[in-house]
């Protein structure tokens, strides 16, 4: 591997990502899934690093998983849109933040449309304004929320309590990462280092201490794939595309995986459950999987953060002996204690994943 | 074992790294002649057999040296041996032997009676 | 010779069809200065070890076109700096400060290969083991072995063809014509020099278009044992053993195929090489959309640009072979011989 | 005057060893065969003998294994070499026995006793009987000597005897024929060195008194007597393992075939018996494409046989592969031997799988075929004169079933075009790559197909398809090529032709020549349309074109250079059109033809008189234009 080769690729592959004053909108699988994630974005942004990141409580879904389902229309898709934009325009910010990478394809797409085809821009602002007398303006600057960690990514190290290193052996962690297909396979331009090696986890983990691994497949789709995950006979092609990605990552032997989509830390943290329970393999060290991290809960691992409060209990790969690695504390009795150490039961233990 | 409901698809694609090379090197080593196929297809569309069959020369062979060997047996099973095949290949590849050829390869493989060469 | 009297003509580029040209505008009777670039007359043919179809080394068809220069003012390491018309005359500055007056000028600027970087999924310069046909050739020439980068014999080859040719997303919509021959020749090249290797070509087509080509590609078949597989490279990585993994449809069986190689060789295509003087209002060159120079007619007048007394010569104006830029190179230089006749 | 001298010496052991092993071996293998012969087969054999049958094969085995009637065709002195010895050597045993039934009757007749008479019965010959007797055997012992003689320069140049090339021998082979050649020069020795005593006519005698002017006769007399009698044990004892058994198996062969017998399995029975009378003449070398301009000389079928006897099984298997099954060397051959059907038998090892599931598409049960090929039986006139089947091959060369449909339609026959849409092959390719069990599904597929089509015949344009049609079809109507159906056709005035004024050679295919053994018919209709150039090869001896489907693994270099071989000799006299009768024939000389190569059915459709009105013919496209 030539690093100056993949250097010269990134460096074509820069986009332009304001520092400040954002209009930030959630995403529907993560704000049910690992909520504890979005909390944390906000709570970094603003609190450790005093960033303006407004909330609307009346934005929608972007109706991207409706539309990349087959169910929702694209003019149905940009006018929802068109609503979210109208609350920024609203709120009187420019610069639009999404939580979700589909969504940020979905924005991607219907901004270029938009661009192309002025016409059915102006056609969408009649329908919003019909249907809700709204009107808006397109963000100045689109980003996904992984792109603003990407820029403070320096700064998080510099307050970082804890590296992404082995402290038995002093090595980097080796990490794998997963970029959501929506973020810059459409658009390599929109995404940082392009679509083919791109920058923005990469930028991440190696300013926080961590080491990337190159594998094959890591291009491939974690294998959510909409429809191939909805229709319950169809799962079985959805845990294909997983287990081939960790099939090529295996001999590389990663000690995390880090993502920046909503299905993908899902499915390649769930999957590795069904394909041991289903055909006996486990890819991770002593029979346990492969720990898999959104962005933002590393983020807040290096920033010292309980991992129980960044919801690291509800991934079904254990997290512990990663964080054990690193060096970060935990209380296991905390582990399944919700508000006010409530005891939210223990879930069943797999039979063939440890855990 | 749990019961999802579903299981895990099997890769359809070739992987070359682990396909079988055993009947590839035997029908070489046989019909050397199978090399010089250019996968016009000549032969298959001229093909008697393939009339009422989907019997594929062109991508059968093909499937020899890619180890896809699933039916391959049955598949060479189909042909009539009537030749015209011969006389259309541009490049003289021996079809009619070609065929018989797979076909014992594949008997032996399927028996498990193909020797390295 | 008369110098005074005699007409003179520039020739920029001194590859295959510069030296040609030149050659044979001397033996008209023309005074020909020949200019280059590079510190060395010979253009892409430096960079080559044997050619296609029956591995003649290429220094000796170097040789062979440089020992026609005689008499020929070579000027090499030089640029154009300006070029000026005065009357029906072309007055030319070179960087070292020379004025060359010209009564014609023939542009024999040639290709560049295609940069290999622009495929980034094949990911040269970023894996070790992937190469250029550019490369295999330098290995070729300067350390008679083809080794991986850490130094081992190969046990697997895969040549992709059309790497920056035939591709909208590398902006080629065209085919460069050599590499589907120069695949097969290195191909054959590598069996003859390792019989256990295994060695793939990737096509899309196979286009052997010329006399004795289709020799080649059966001898590559049945004497080499090279396999050849239709269908594009999709994508390739890295094993955690530096093998690249790649990924391609075997479009004649219908299935994709995965397959790992130890070394793999991108077959790049010709560019047209948009210098400088391609801006030169002076020349009014005109330049297609795929960067090859526009003759003023494909047909009948392939060697005249636009604008009188400036030729067009060799692969700027498309990819070609040796023997078609030999042709090109003559048939230029009968064109500006009947130009400065006609003139007179 | 007659005494006997002696009745037993010392030397004859040698012979009587030799003897009593081979008959002992003889006898094991002939109960071998009958053993290994198929229950119909014995009945077949007991019921041939002693009928008209059995005076039949008597003349036979007189003709051919004596005389060696078929080796004079062929070339006479090399059949007078053969007639000598074999003849010559039989007259000698006769002779002899007649001698001691006439001299000694009351002798214990042993057998060694007649081959050595003349050392143990002294006899005159100045009587009447005497003379004669001793002229009659130095007669037949010269003659066999003139045959040896011949033999022996044959080993050193065999063009004399018209053959470019003779067998290479094995080793016990050699033996035998270094034995065989000395037993007669010995007893030319041992009978002069006793012509003294027991007498002698021309030869004998007259030797006898040479050598006595120098040498001392007695002396000589057992020494030459032991010589003649080892080199009698030692070709006995070589025979078995030689290629000269095929002395005795010859008539033994003559037998079975004339009883209706024929190969079933190699190695066995009827096929075994071939394989030993075999006699490596090598008389198939020459006829042998394979071996020029082939180039491949050790493919010869006499190699074939004698790996089949030796039981090399791989090469042998690997020899019928190569084999195009053309026939010639079954034509040449003197002992009649069916090399093509002991090929096929070798082939038919390798089934490629069973029964039912090869072809399983054929199967009346799967809906596959009958969908493509039943609107064609459905379309069929109520009842057509003729069925016509093209055959797959006839594909290829559309010109043929085309011009078939002129020559249909200018006969006012209605017909209906089998195969028009494609066919199901006749059967005949699998059969000749040995997958017998396959060819039947088509077999039976096919027969259900052109009963269906209610004609009362079948035209077919392919000879491959013809064989087979009347080989191994029983279809209950009549089977017809189209040389015959057109020839027929005209002769009976209902088809006719305009005169051409070309020279035209035809060739005999493979399977419709040799293998159908029509000959006359295309070439009654050529002669009347053109000027008729015989080939230098043609009938029996006609040549393959080498696009055979006999042959399994022939290379495409070695096809093509074969066909432009037999083109090159068809084409000797230089005749403007070659006709022939096969579309896999047209096919194959075509990529290799300097001039038109016509099938017979075009060369009729293209030359045809206007006739009828109604009848426009299907205008031909002028073969001028396609060369």
């Amino acid at each position: 591997m030539k690093i100056e080769g993949k250097k010269r690729i990134w460096s074509e592959y820069q986009k332009e990502i304001p520092d400040d004053k954002y209009f930030y909108v959630r995403s529907c699988i993560r704000q049910s899934f690992f909520p504890a994630s979005e909390v944390y974005f906000l709570k970094i942004m603003r609190e450790v690093l005093h960033r303006d990141i407004y909330e609307n409580k009346h934005h929608t879904t972007c109706s991207g998983i409706g539309y990349h389902s087959d169910v929702v229309p694209f003019e149905t898709a940009m006018t929802v849109v068109a609503r979210q934009f109208a609350l920024m325009t609203e709120a009187g910010y420019e610069n639009y933040a999404a939580s979700c990478i589909t969504s940020f394809g979905l924005y991607s797409e219907i901004i270029e449309t938009w661009k192309k085809f002025p016409d059915v821009l102006q056609k969408v602002r009649d329908n919003l304004y019909k249907a809700t007398g709204r009107t808006f303006e397109p963000p100045k600057h689109l980003a996904h929320a992984s792109d603003i960690i990407y820029k403070v990514r320096n700064e998080i190290a510099a307050r970082a309590r804890y590296r992404l290193v082995n402290r038995y052996t002093g090595a980097p962690l080796r990490v794998v990462e997963h970029i959501g297909c929506h973020y810059a396979k459409m658009f390599p331009s929109k995404g940082v280092g392009g679509a083919e090696y791109p920058y923005v986890l990469t930028g991440m983990v190696e300013a926080w201490g961590g080491e990337v691994v190159d594998y094959p497949e890591r291009r491939h789709c974690c294998g959510f794939g909409f429809r191939q995950y909805f229709i319950q006979a169809n799962r079985g092609y959805s845990a294909a595309n997983t287990r081939k990605k960790f099939e090529s990552m295996e001999p590389f032997r990663p000690d995390m995986i880090i993502t920046n989509c909503p299905g993908c830390p899902y499915f390649l943290d769930r999957w590795q459950y069904v394909i041991a329970e289903t055909e006996g393999k486990t890819y991770g060290d002593n029979g346990y999987g492969i720990p898999v991290f959104t962005y933002e809960e590393v983020a807040g691992l290096v920033l010292g953060y309980d991992p129980w409060d960044l919801g690291l209990q509800v991934h079904q790969v254990s997290v512990e002996p990663l964080l054990d690695k690193i060096g970060i504390p935990y209380d296991p009795t905390r582990k399944y204690a919700g508000k006010d150490q409530k005891d939210l039961s223990h879930p069943e233990s797999p039979s063939v994943l440890k855990v | 074992m749990v019961n999802f409901g579903f299981t895990i698809n099997k890769s359809t694609r070739i992987d070359y790294d682990q396909a079988s090379k055993d009947v590839s090197r035997y029908v070489i080593a046989h019909e050397p002649s199978a090399l010089l196929c250019i996968g016009c297809g000549c032969c298959t569309a001229t093909c008697s057999a393939g009339q009422f069959t989907p019997f594929n020369l062109r991508r059968i062979q093909l499937q020899v040296h890619r180890g896809e060997l699933a039916r391959l047996e049955q598949e060479t099973e189909k042909c009539m041996l009537c030749g015209k095949c011969q006389m259309v290949c541009p490049r003289g590849v021996n079809t009619r032997h070609l065929v018989m050829t797979i076909h014992k390869a594949m008997t032996l493989y399927n028996r498990g009676e193909l020797k390295d060469l | 010779m008369d110098t005074s009297s005699q007409r003179h003509v520039v020739v920029i580029g001194a590859g295959i069809a510069g030296m040609e040209a030149s050659a044979q505008l001397q033996g008209l009777g023309y005074a020909v200065t020949l200019l280059e670039e590079q510190p060395q007359t010979g253009g892409n043919l430096l960079t080559w070890d044997r050619l296609f179809p029956f591995k003649r080394p290429a220094s000796e068809v170097l040789g062979e076109l440089r020992s026609r220069l005689g008499g020929i003012h070579v000027l090499t390491s030089r640029r154009i700096l300006n070029i000026e018309k005065l009357n029906a005359q072309f007055i030319l500055t070179v960087n070292d400060g020379t004025v060359l007056t010209a009564d014609a000028v023939l542009v024999a600027t040639g290709f560049k290969p295609f940069d290999a970087y622009r495929k980034e999924e094949y990911g040269y310069g970023i894996y070790d083991n992937v190469f250029t046909s550019v490369d295999i050739e330098r290995m070729f020439r300067e350390e008679r072995r083809i080794l991986t980068r850490s130094g081992e014999v190969p046990r697997r080859v895969g040549f992709i063809h059309c790497v920056g040719s035939r591709d909208e997303k590398a902006g080629n919509r065209y085919c460069s014509k050599v590499c589907c021959v120069t695949a097969v020749k290195q191909a054959s090249e590598l069996k003859e020099m390792y019989p256990d290797c295994e060695v793939f070509c990737f096509y899309m087509d196979l286009r052997m278009f010329d006399r004795h080509y289709e020799q080649m590609y059966l001898d590559a078949q049945t004497r080499y044992g090279v396999t050849f597989v239709r269908g594009r490279l999709s994508e390739a990585a890295e094993t955690i053993d530096k093998r690249i993994a790649i990924k391609v449809e075997d479009t004649l069986v219908g299935k994709p195929m995965k397959m790992t190689v130890d070394m793999l060789v991108l077959m790049v295509g010709m560019e047209g090489r948009t210098t400088q003087l391609y801006n030169s209002p002076t020349l009014g060159l005109s330049v297609g959309k795929d960067r090859f120079l526009n003759a003023v007619d494909e047909y009948t007048d392939n060697n005249l640009s636009r604008t009188e007394g400036v030729f067009l010569a060799g692969t700027c104006t498309g990819p070609k072979h040796i023997p078609e830029v030999l042709a090109d190179a003559g048939a230029a230089a009968l064109r500006i011989h009947r130009y400065l006749c006609q003139k007179a | 005057m007659f005494r006997e001298r002696f009745s037993y010496a010392p030397f004859v052991w040698p012979f009587v060893i030799g003897l009593i092993f081979f008959l002992c071996f003889f006898v094991a293998a002939i109960v071998r065969v009958f053993k290994e012969l198929p229950q119909s087969d014995k009945i077949k054999f007991g019921k041939s003998l002693f009928t008209k049958q059995t005076l039949v094969s008597i003349k036979e085995i007189f003709m051919e294994c004596l005389l060696h009637r078929r080796i004079f065709q062929r070339d006479p002195l090399l059949g007078f070499m053969h007639m000598s010895i074999a003849f010559g050597w039989f007259m000698i045993i006769v002779l002899g026995h007649i001698e001691v039934k006439l001299y000694c009757p009351n002798h214990l007749n042993l057998p060694y006793f007649p081959i050595f008479f003349r050392y143990f019965v002294k006899q005159t010959d100045s009587t009447l009987g005497g003379a004669i007797f001793f002229f009659l055997m130095d007669f037949f012992l010269l003659m066999v000597l003139i045959g040896i003689g011949i033999a022996i320069y044959k080993r050193i140049n065999s063009r004399i005897v018209g053959m470019r090339r003779t067998t290479r021998l094995k080793i016990y082979d050699w033996l035998a024929l270094y034995s065989l050649w000395s037993i007669f020069p010995l007893r030319l020795l041992a009978e002069s060195f006793t012509s003294s005593i027991s007498g002698g006519s021309f030869l004998t005698r007259g030797f006898g008194l040479l050598f006595d002017s120098f040498v001392s006769n007695s002396v000589h007399v057992v020494p030459t007597w032991w010589a003649y009698s080892t080199a009698l044990g030692v070709f006995f004892i070589a025979m078995p393992f030689s290629r000269y058994m095929h002395i005795l198996t010859e008539p033994f062969l003559i037998l079975l075939r004339n009883a209706g017998i024929r190969t079933v399995r190699h190695g066995q029975g009827y096929a075994l018996t071939e394989t030993f009378a075999c006699s490596r003449c090598g008389i198939c070398l020459d006829p042998c494409q394979m071996v020029l301009p082939g180039r491949m000389d050790k493919k010869a079928t006499v190699y074939f046989i004698s790996n089949l006897r030796y039981n090399h099984m791989e090469t042998a298997r690997e020899m019928a592969e190569m084999c195009m099954q053309c026939g010639r060397c079954v034509a040449a051959c003197p002992v009649g031997i069916d090399s093509c059907r002991l090929k096929l038998s070798v082939k038919t090892d390798n089934q490629m799988g069973q029964g039912d599931t090869y072809l399983q598409y054929l199967n009346p049960a799967s809906d596959a075929l009958p969908a493509e090929i039943q609107p064609v039986v459905r379309q069929m006139p109520e009842k057509p004169d003729v069925v016509y089947f093209a055959g797959c091959m006839s594909h290829l060369t559309p010109a043929i079933p085309r011009a078939m449909q002129t020559l249909f339609k200018a006969a006012g026959i209605r017909y209906r075009y089998l195969d028009e849409n494609g066919s199901v092959c006749c059967g005949r390719p699998l059969m000749l790559a040995g997958q017998e069990e396959a060819a039947r599904q088509l077999i039976a597929k096919n027969t259900e197909l052109i009963v269906k089509s209610g004609a009362q015949t079948l035209v077919t344009s392919c000879p491959i398809c013809y064989r087979v049609f009347t080989e191994e079809y029983k279809l209950p109507i009549r089977v017809v090529h189209h040389t015959v159906f057109i020839r027929d056709l005209i002769a009976a005035g209902k088809l006719s032709t305009e005169p051409v004024q070309e020279r035209v050679t035809y060739h005999d295919p493979c399977d419709l020549g040799r293998g159908s053994g029509i000959y006359e018919a295309p070439r009654e209709i050529l002669k009347d349309m053109a000027v008729l150039q015989r080939a230098y090869e043609e009938k029996d001896q006609a040549l393959c074109c080498g696009g055979s489907l006999g042959s399994n693994l022939m290379p495409y270099e070695t096809r093509r250079k074969i066909a432009a071989d037999a083109f090159n000799r068809l084409t000797f006299r230089n005749p403007d059109v070659l006709v022939t009768a096969c579309p896999l024939c047209k096919k194959t000389f075509q990529d290799v033809a300097d001039r038109p190569v016509l099938d017979i059915a075009q060369y009729v459709a293209t030359h045809l008189r206007a006739q009828k009105a109604d009848a426009a013919p299907v205008e031909e496209t002028p073969y001028r234009a396609a060369v």
